[in-house]
């Protein structure tokens, strides 16, 4: 004898690669529901330093297509993992200055915990797997990060 | 046949473009392409790390690279 | 022989408990700063059901000075276990209808781990001292969440 | 000494009013009090659990109660 346990849930997903400033507003708006009890939202901000050295601005580049299916790929490991009801991943390519937004990540479920989970993973995948590159501009140079050892 | 290797990053940078085209063996593998990539670019070997990607999806050394495959090299990530 | 380790830190807060629909816009914009490369915010919503029973409306009556105090205290607990920059917590109080947001808690730090980590602490904590009370209105009655076993 | 005592939540509906006041012996202990509160108010011994403020305090059962001290009822709470 077997068991079978059958999971049936509705996912709405919004993702979106663009090269104008994020609309934070707009993201929390489709992402409150009458369902929903708990969204949890990340947003990357551009950090005036990294390792203590003085940063001017990032250029963010995007393989659009792939990252967009990448994207799509975490949502759904994130959604078998935690009932999560919508989640949303806008990130943003091109040009950046100190204090703007390269992402928002916003997940909204019936209770809290699955929206914090579901969040801290997203992000944390994105940032592993999801083919967009960040050029860190300084007073004297630039480089990708993370290309070298 | 002949291909065409996209490239972002820094990738960009050693390729000196976004593409390179090259000439491969009909049935060539992810591996032989990565193989004559290294031989002609010699840099993406100082990389921490890359990848390959065949038609918007990560791609192993073993699969078979067909005419008309988006091709890509990923060279380690930092979005977010 | 003692080992001594010095702990320094600026800590930004903001809390506020209001009777007036509460701006998500007005929480980001303050957290958001040059020093921050995380922020995580949490925005509860109202639900529509409970247990599976629909839910009209809810009604969130504060004890002002003793909640922001207690808010004061987790905020304060969550900057020595994790190194964050900023914390809001914006919480409102009275009638909210299905869909509205009676709590928003936003945390900013250099590295997102924090971020999470801080705000989750607060939001749960939140939850468990700070004297604040729900009621609940359905169609057939109200009651005080969680008052009786 | 005569002292007020706030009511939140369930605890108003229990008083029937936002506040009531109780006369207490010198240096009574917050024990003292709840005991007091649970004779003139029986109810409060149905709520899963509540506390006591003292000056916007968590208090302890053996805590003191001074004349003027804001005291408070605190059911069990729920809000976020």
């Amino acid at each position: 004898m077997t068991s079978s346990h059958q999971k049936t849930f509705s996912l709405s997903t919004q993702i979106q690669i663009s090269p104008t400033p994020l609309n934070i507003q707009a993201c929390i708006d489709w992402i409150i529901s009458p369902e929903s009890g708990g969204i949890d939202v990340f947003i990357g901000t551009v950090r005036n330093a990294t390792k203590g050295k003085p940063v001017i601005r990032l250029e963010f580049e995007a393989y659009e297509p792939m990252a967009i299916a990448e994207m799509e790929k975490i949502i759904k490991q994130a959604a078998v993992q935690w009932p999560i009801q919508k989640a949303l991943i806008h990130h943003r390519t091109g040009v950046l200055e100190i204090g703007e937004v390269p992402v928002i990540i916003a997940v909204s479920a019936a209770h809290r915990a699955a929206a914090f989970d579901a969040c801290r993973y997203i992000i944390d995948t994105l940032k592993q797997t999801v083919p967009i590159w960040k050029k860190e501009i300084f007073e004297d140079g630039e480089i990708w990060v993370a290309a070298h050892p | 046949m002949k291909i065409k290797v996209l490239a972002f990053g820094i990738a960009k940078d050693i390729f000196g473009g976004s593409s390179v085209s090259l000439e491969l063996a009909n049935d060539s593998t992810v591996y032989n392409l990565q193989y004559l990539l290294e031989q002609q670019y010699p840099k993406l070997q100082q990389l921490k790390s890359y990848m390959l990607a065949v038609n918007n999806e990560y791609a192993l050394p073993g699969d078979t690279i067909h005419e008309r495959d988006e091709i890509a090299v990923i060279p380690p990530v930092s979005g977010g």
